[in-house]
């Protein structure tokens, strides 16, 4: 019993972003909300960040920028730097999912302009019920647009 | 080194910086003159495949081509990596880029007269982003890419039918969001055991992890595997795929239903044979024996349900799904013939389901109409786009002397080979199910009742829709009857590579 | 949010500030090389003060700042100006985005780096802070788009 | 739905869990990922051949250069996207 | 002492990653993302990743949620789930 | 026995002169006589092509071309032996009279879509030339298929909600066979490593484990459903509803000869000889194929369409070929192969002859038939000569064929076999003599005024009738029919005459 729970206990960091992930996860595929989904995607995308960049730490390292210390040169070596590279990875990730989030958004928009609604089992309710004519209808009013 | 050499050794690059570079000129060009859009994308797209065909040709007469951007040694910097696989790949997505980029100006200045600009500007960026994706050879600047392609994507899914196209992009974008951080996550695991981003050096690394069973590796290939499967819509991760064919614009549908999903098929190649090597996919996992199975429960319910559709897009879209089963069987086979089989059905499928689209979005364009029981005496209305669809509709069936005949034959060879008499039964079996529901289309094209359709006068597409639909159309039969060229040059000594040892790349 | 928009306070507040995270924002890209932040982080600052001046002010008087036509330009510009410095490279003689082979001024490669890397910073800079701008327009509501809004309830 | 949206989170929890098993301890300074020499190459060389003293921008924006340019290709892309999609005036 | 920080923190996480799932009023599950990120930030920065803190500060908790708050100013403020 | 091949392009050229002509006819498409005229032009002269060939053919030459390589080890070729020109003088030679017969017909009638009629009748005829000169498997399944797909707008020319259905259901059996035998394909060329035809079978199959092999056999004869065997001979009475033209060429000569063709080839050429003794498929075949010619002769009987009754005569007499073959003797071979050409003659002169009735009188049925011989005495004498041939009276060609097989059947001492052919012979008796006593002795409903079909109708079937009777009379003259089968037959037996 004291293994598991050492073992649990030892890596009770990753167990967290698991957790994280699954919540995120979740959230995504099984939210009717469309704003909850996007949510989801933010918490489990920021859950992988987390993963990664616990995998640069490295125990007693400091951030990666170079001190200068009074004999500059020779600190270099001293200090034990944390590895840069998930770092730079994370940052063009987070860039990502800001990215997809923004576009994400939009399109809730869009669809609630259409839909009147941002719930997913409203929207398909409507969809069904419209189906036939729908389609359409919809592009007549496209055509009315222009 | 003369000037010219100079160009030549940026070539592999230029692939991919050009359309990228263009798309992001494309606000400023637009502000010039809007008219000038449709030219710039052509242009670039012209010289995009000037350019993937110069690659093809140096990687068929000297080998692979390694640049090593910013000049750093590979497992420092980011390298691109061309060998006959992704130079394959590439001269499709140039290809079928230019011939979308054609048939888009008649149908994009209806379908969106006003957004002319940030519509190129998308179209040239999710060019970049599937040939980013297929050149590279990093696995980190793979996912940059990857998130280029989809973002494009999404926005062009949604340009389509008024809110239907908005929600199947959202579902588009869910689904692919999901994909794409399990093949962040999957990346991120290999991370955590190699220490690399290479994907050579990866594939150098990995080996003494599997011989310990490495747990990590394992989840990485799943997380994959999944993620793959997603993007490329295999059997039961397909969901997203026959709304956001169906509802996008026409321009949009042949362009991802031709594209994207190969590429993702490639990605899914490149990283079993390329990154993992195959005696860990095939032989410690059986991961491609899943594969498999799936590819082949793909091809049998995805004719099936096509066959339910009376929407033509829809019924496309399934069709999609069973031909991206084609490809991954006769990857997951993983013999010569197989092989060489699946890589074909890359190109062949590329070819007719792009031409398929574009059709189905001349009818559109000219009379409003998807559904196939409305299709009546447009055989005689637009002969030349039925004809085309007659082509590719055949080719589909896998009529010999089209190119679904040629990868539809050897697939059922490999499968022989392997002593899978189903898989031989199953590609037989979808080809009588394409038969089903691509004659039911046929029969209304050209078999309405004659009274009805008498008085039906001639009224085709514009030239500049009809150019690129006829274009695939003669493709399809020329590489039916000289399947001979792309197997011998490319395809055969690249399964070899594959098979054998899996090609560093 | 009309409340918060009436309050004199916060509109004087919000006035004052916004020039100091502007400056900040330009020290957080610049200061990229030797310390924590760069292009993104900065242009994303930059874009933030002027959201908040936005959001403050309304719609139409930041588009008075950032007009459309503007931010297309712009958002060119900043990548033009990154790929460009790859380009650059190439002209010579380099590989795409190899930094130490431009003969700058004649200074050391190290240094010639320091100094692109800046410049692509800018670059970098700049279309994040358009983007992020031009997306906080785009999604946020306007008065027109209401309009248009009801317009469709009604169809 | 529900069901088969918790099965799905079970599944992948489940792999996510049993790939925990085999990964390299929290902040282990002989894990692979920094152990790999590219690691104490980026640090030892970043300040010399980039005259950047932050590690992270010198690999940004020089070792790894081309994956900020995708990156800004991104934004862009996401720009461009919802440009396309809430604009209705004549762009 | 770290440790005990760090645990508290990444409890901190889970909690406020289970209430933006779960609340009913949007405006409160963003805001709580927009916390979560804050602290999701200071977790780097603790973990010395000092730039990737930074980034996501500025993104997560800003830009992301004034995002998220204009879209919902543009629909509806509540969910059904 | 070594056998000089000759490399020339004439095979391709005549395969080609009718899709060159089907694109001519679609240009010219509001020109008909032009458009006609093309269709004359590609028959004269795709005969021509055909014929010229003879001489080398009979000189015991092989004319081979290759044209493209489409795959690595899979050429489309062409190869041009006895048993190939067989067919194709056949088919060639039939398309002349019937193109004429079909201008006289499309015009009388004044049917729509005619464009496309003759559009798809080249393409068709193209096939059947290319199915006859085939090199090997994929050659033969490419052009197989391309005659399935042009030939079901002809099929479904009326467009009529039967015709449609119709269409389908042939559609239907012939796709199905085109897979069955694609998979056949596929496991000849896993196991020998080519699809080449070959006099004596194509080596290796004999590895083959016993019941793969029976397996590949059966997926073949499926895959030979064009030769409309008992259970899969349904199509052929559904395909009636075409233009009578379409039936008497295609459903008569062209694409039932093919399947029959093709099943030889794969029954001689494939399997060989030698494999099909000892495997022991040759009894087994046999017998199955005597199931369907009796069978088929009994539904005939029944029916009162006549032309549904020459349909189900067809199926019975194509099993007769069928049956010459698996006999493999020289005799039982020599019949089958020489019924190719004999039962096209009569058979046509049969359709061209219900289709005369069809739109001179407008009757279909034979119970509506009473005493029509006396408005149509020439086309009911060319129906005689046709049905006697049938029978197999002499002095019309039908004897002979039959003469064959029995005398095939009986240097086996097989009793079954001969009983088989007997009988058959009688059925065949019992369904003719009906139709010519109806018409030539039954009293007419009302008073029927001599009046003949068009003479573009008329000449082509008193020719074929008149062609009917001299095979019979002057069988073995040099380079006619017989002539050709001895080769081919000494071909694949691998003997002398």
């Amino acid at each position: 019993m004291s293994e598991i729970f050492e073992f649990i206990a030892a890596e009770y960091n990753y167990w967290i972003y698991v957790t994280l992930m699954m919540i995120g996860f979740y959230a995504m595929i099984a939210k009717k909300n469309l704003i909850k989904k996007v949510i989801g995607a933010n918490i489990f995308q920021t859950a992988i960040f987390l993963f990664y960049i616990s995998l640069a730490e490295v125990e007693g390292g400091t951030a990666p920028i170079l001190m200068h210390g009074h004999d500059g040169a020779h600190a270099a070596h001293e200090v034990i730097y944390v590895n840069p590279l998930p770092h730079v990875l994370i940052l063009t990730a987070i860039v990502v999912s800001v990215s997809t989030t923004a576009v994400a958004l939009a399109l809730i928009i869009k669809i609630y302009q259409v839909y009147g609604s941002i719930e997913e089992d409203v929207i398909l309710a409507y969809r069904k019920q419209l189906a036939p004519e729908f389609s359409e209808h919809a592009r007549q009013k496209q055509e009315g647009e222009q | 080194m003369s000037g010219f050499d100079m160009i030549m050794v940026h070539i592999p690059l230029l692939t991919v910086v050009t359309p990228l570079i263009a798309g992001f000129l494309m606000p400023i060009v637009g502000w010039i003159d809007r008219k000038l859009c449709w030219y710039w994308v052509m242009a670039i797209m012209f010289v995009v495949l000037l350019m993937a065909s110069s690659n093809l040709y140096t990687v068929i007469t000297t080998g692979t081509i390694h640049y090593e951007l910013g000049g750093w040694k590979p497992p420092v910097g980011i390298e691109y990596v061309i060998d006959l696989l992704n130079g394959f790949v590439c001269l499709i997505i140039a290809f079928i880029g230019l011939m979308v980029g054609i048939y888009s100006k008649e149908s994009i200045t209806k379908e969106l007269p006003n957004k002319i600009i940030p519509f190129y500007s998308v179209f040239l960026l999710l060019i970049t982003g599937l040939m980013g994706m297929t050149i590279t050879g990093d696995i980190f600047n793979f996912y940059v890419f990857l998130e280029i392609s989809s973002l494009s994507a999404y926005a062009l899914i949604a340009m389509g039918d008024r809110g239907d196209g908005v929600v199947a992009s959202f579902n588009y974008l869910i689904m692919g969001t999901v994909a794409a951080s399990f093949i962040l996550l999957g990346i991120g695991y290999l991370y955590a055991v190699t220490g690399s981003l290479n994907m050579a050096d990866m594939q150098n690394l990995l080996p003494d992890l599997y011989n310990n069973n490495n747990k990590v590796v394992l989840a990485a290939l799943a997380f994959f595997m999944v993620g793959f499967s997603i993007k490329v819509g295999l059997f039961p991760l397909h969901a997203w795929l026959p709304d956001a064919y169906t509802h996008a614009p026409s321009t949009a549908s042949a362009l991802i239903a031709g594209l994207m999903t190969k590429v993702g098929v490639y990605a899914l190649i490149r990283f079993m044979f390329c990154v993992f090597t195959p005696a860990f996919v095939f032989d410690i996992t059986r991961m491609a024996e899943i594969l498999t199975w799936a590819a082949a429960l793909a091809i049998i319910i995805g004719s099936v349900l096509a066959i339910a559709q009376s929407d033509i897009k829809r019924m496309l879209a399934y069709s999609s799904i069973s031909q991206i089963g084609y490809i991954l069987l006769g990857i997951g086979l993983a013999n010569l013939i197989g092989m060489q089989g699946g890589l074909l059905h890359i190109l062949n499928h590329a070819f007719m389901k792009c031409a398929l689209f574009l059709v189905a979005g001349a009818i559109f364009y000219k009379t409003g109409i998807r559904n196939i029981y409305q299709f009546k005496g447009l055989g005689k209305k637009m002969p030349v786009t039925t004809l085309v669809f007659l082509i590719a509709g055949l080719s589909m069936i896998g009529i010999p002397g089209t190119v679904g005949f040629t990868s539809k034959y050897y697939l059922a060879l490999g499968s022989l080979e392997e002593g899978m008499w189903i898989f031989v039964i199953v590609i037989l079996l979808s080809s009588l199910l394409n038969i089903v529901y691509f004659w039911r289309v046929f029969d209304n094209i050209w078999f309405g009742h004659p009274h009805e359709v008498e008085h039906i006068k001639q009224d085709e597409a514009p030239v500049s829709m009809l150019i690129p639909m006829v274009i695939l159309a003669a493709l399809c039969i020329f590489f039916g009857l000289f399947a001979y060229y792309p197997l011998h040059y490319i395809l055969e000594p690249l399964s070899e590579a594959l098979i054998g040892s899996g090609v560093g790349p | 949010m009309s409340g918060i928009q009436e309050s004199v306070v916060i509109r004087t507040v919000v006035r004052i500030m916004v020039p100091f995270i502007e400056i900040f924002a330009l020290y957080v890209i610049m200061h990229g090389a030797s310390g924590p932040g760069g292009g993104f982080q900065g242009g994303v600052i930059f874009g933030a003060g002027i959201i908040l001046f936005t959001m403050i002010y309304g719609i139409k008087e930041g588009k008075q700042r950032m007009s459309n036509k503007l931010s297309r330009i712009l958002s060119s510009t900043g990548l033009s100006i990154y790929a460009g410095t790859g380009l650059l490279c190439m002209v010579f003689g380099g590989m795409f985005l190899q930094y130490n082979v431009v003969p700058l001024l004649s200074l050391d490669p190290a240094n010639v780096s320091k100094i692109l890397i800046d410049v692509v910073e800018i670059g970098i800079g700049i279309t994040v802070l358009v983007i992020m701008i031009s997306l906080f327009f785009d999604i946020s509501p306007s008065e027109e788009d209401e309009l248009q809004l009801s317009e469709e309830e009604e169809q | 739905m529900k069901i088969a949206a918790l099965l799905a989170v079970i599944l992948a929890g489940g792999m996510l869990i049993y790939a925990g098993q085999d990964l390299p301890a929290f902040g282990d300074p002989n894990s692979p990922s920094n152990q790999h020499p590219i690691v104490e190459y980026y640090i030892n060389n970043s300040e010399t051949e980039s005259g950047v003293g932050n590690i992270v921008t010198a690999v940004l924006a020089n070792y790894r250069g081309y994956d900020t340019l995708g990156e800004t290709a991104v934004i862009f892309t996401a720009g461009m996207a919802v440009l396309l999609l809430l604009r209705r005036r004549e762009i | 002492m770290i440790w005990i920080l760090d645990f508290t923190m990444l409890l901190f996480l889970v909690v406020c990653a289970i209430a933006a799932i779960s609340i009913k009023d949007l405006l409160s599950a963003v805001i709580i993302l927009s916390a979560y990120s804050l602290v999701m930030a200071i977790v780097w920065v603790e973990m010395q990743s000092v730039d990737v803190g930074f980034t996501e500060a500025a993104v997560g908790a800003g830009i992301t949620t004034v995002l998220f708050i204009a879209t919902l100013a543009r629909t509806e403020g509540r969910s059904e789930d | 026995m070594v056998t000089e091949t000759v490399n020339s392009m004439v095979p391709a050229l005549a395969v080609l002169v009718s899709m060159v002509a089907s694109v001519l006819i679609l240009a010219f498409g509001k020109y008909p006589n032009i458009r006609e005229g093309w269709t004359f032009v590609a028959a004269f002269t795709k005969f021509s092509l055909v014929i010229s060939m003879l001489p080398l053919i009979l000189d015991g030459k092989v004319i081979t071309y290759t044209v493209v390589k489409m795959l690595p080890n899979l050429p489309i070729a062409f190869k041009v032996d006895a048993f190939g020109i067989l067919f194709a003088i056949t088919s060639s030679f039939l398309w002349i009279f019937v193109t004429s017969y079909s201008i006289g017909y499309m015009r009388t009638l004044k049917e729509h879509a005619q464009t496309r009629y003759y559009f798809c009748f080249a393409i068709a005829l193209s096939s059947a030339i290319g199915i006859a000169f085939s090199a090997n498997l994929i050659t033969l399944f490419l052009f197989y298929e391309l005659l399935t797909i042009s030939t079901y707008p002809l099929v479904a020319h009326t467009e009529t909600a039967e015709a449609i259905s119709s269409g389908r259901k042939y559609l239907t059996y012939l796709m199905i066979a085109g897979v069955s035998l694609l998979f056949a394909i596929v496991v000849v060329y896993n196991a020998t490593g080519t699809t080449e035809f070959s006099f004596n079978g194509i080596a290796g199959l004999e590895t083959l484990e016993r019941t793969t092999l029976i397996i590949l056999f059966i997926a073949f004869m499926i895959g030979c459903a064009k030769a409309a065997f008992m259970p899969l001979h349904a199509w052929l009475p559904a395909a009636m509803v075409a233009p009578t033209p379409v039936s008497a060429l295609l459903h008569a000569v062209a694409v039932v000869k093919a399947g029959v063709f093709t099943a030889i080839r794969i029954i001689l050429y494939v399997f060989g000889v030698d494999l099909m003794e000892t495997s022991g498929l040759w009894l087994n075949m046999a017998y199955f194929v005597s199931i369907t010619i009796i069978l088929a002769s009994i539904f005939a009987m029944t029916q009162n369409n006549l032309k549904k009754r020459l349909a189900y005569s067809t199926v019975s007499q194509l099993s007769y070929v069928v049956l010459g073959a698996v006999l493999i003797t020289q005799h039982g071979i020599t019949g089958g192969m020489l019924h190719i050409p004999y039962h096209a003659f009569m058979k046509i002169t049969l359709f061209m002859c219900a289709g005369a009735l069809i739109v001179t009188a407008k009757k279909e049925n034979i119970s509506d038939m009473n005493g029509i011989a006396r408005q149509m005495p020439i086309t009911m004498l060319a129906f005689t000569v046709g049905a006697l041939g049938m029978i197999g009276m002499p002095p019309v060609g039908g004897y002979i064929t039959k003469w064959y097989l029995l005398l095939g059947a009986a240097e086996l001492e097989n009793m079954i076999l001969i009983g088989v052919l007997l009988i058959s012979a009688v059925l065949n008796a019992a369904y003719f003599f009906p139709v010519i006593y109806v018409a030539f002795f039954k009293k007419p409903d009302k008073e029927l005024k001599y009046k003949e079909a068009p003479l573009t109708m008329l000449i082509p079937l008193v020719l074929t009738a008149i062609i009917s009777i001299i095979i019979g009379i002057w069988p073995d003259a040099p380079g006619l029919f017989l002539d050709i089968v001895n080769i081919a037959v000494a071909n694949v037996t691998g003997g002398g005459i």
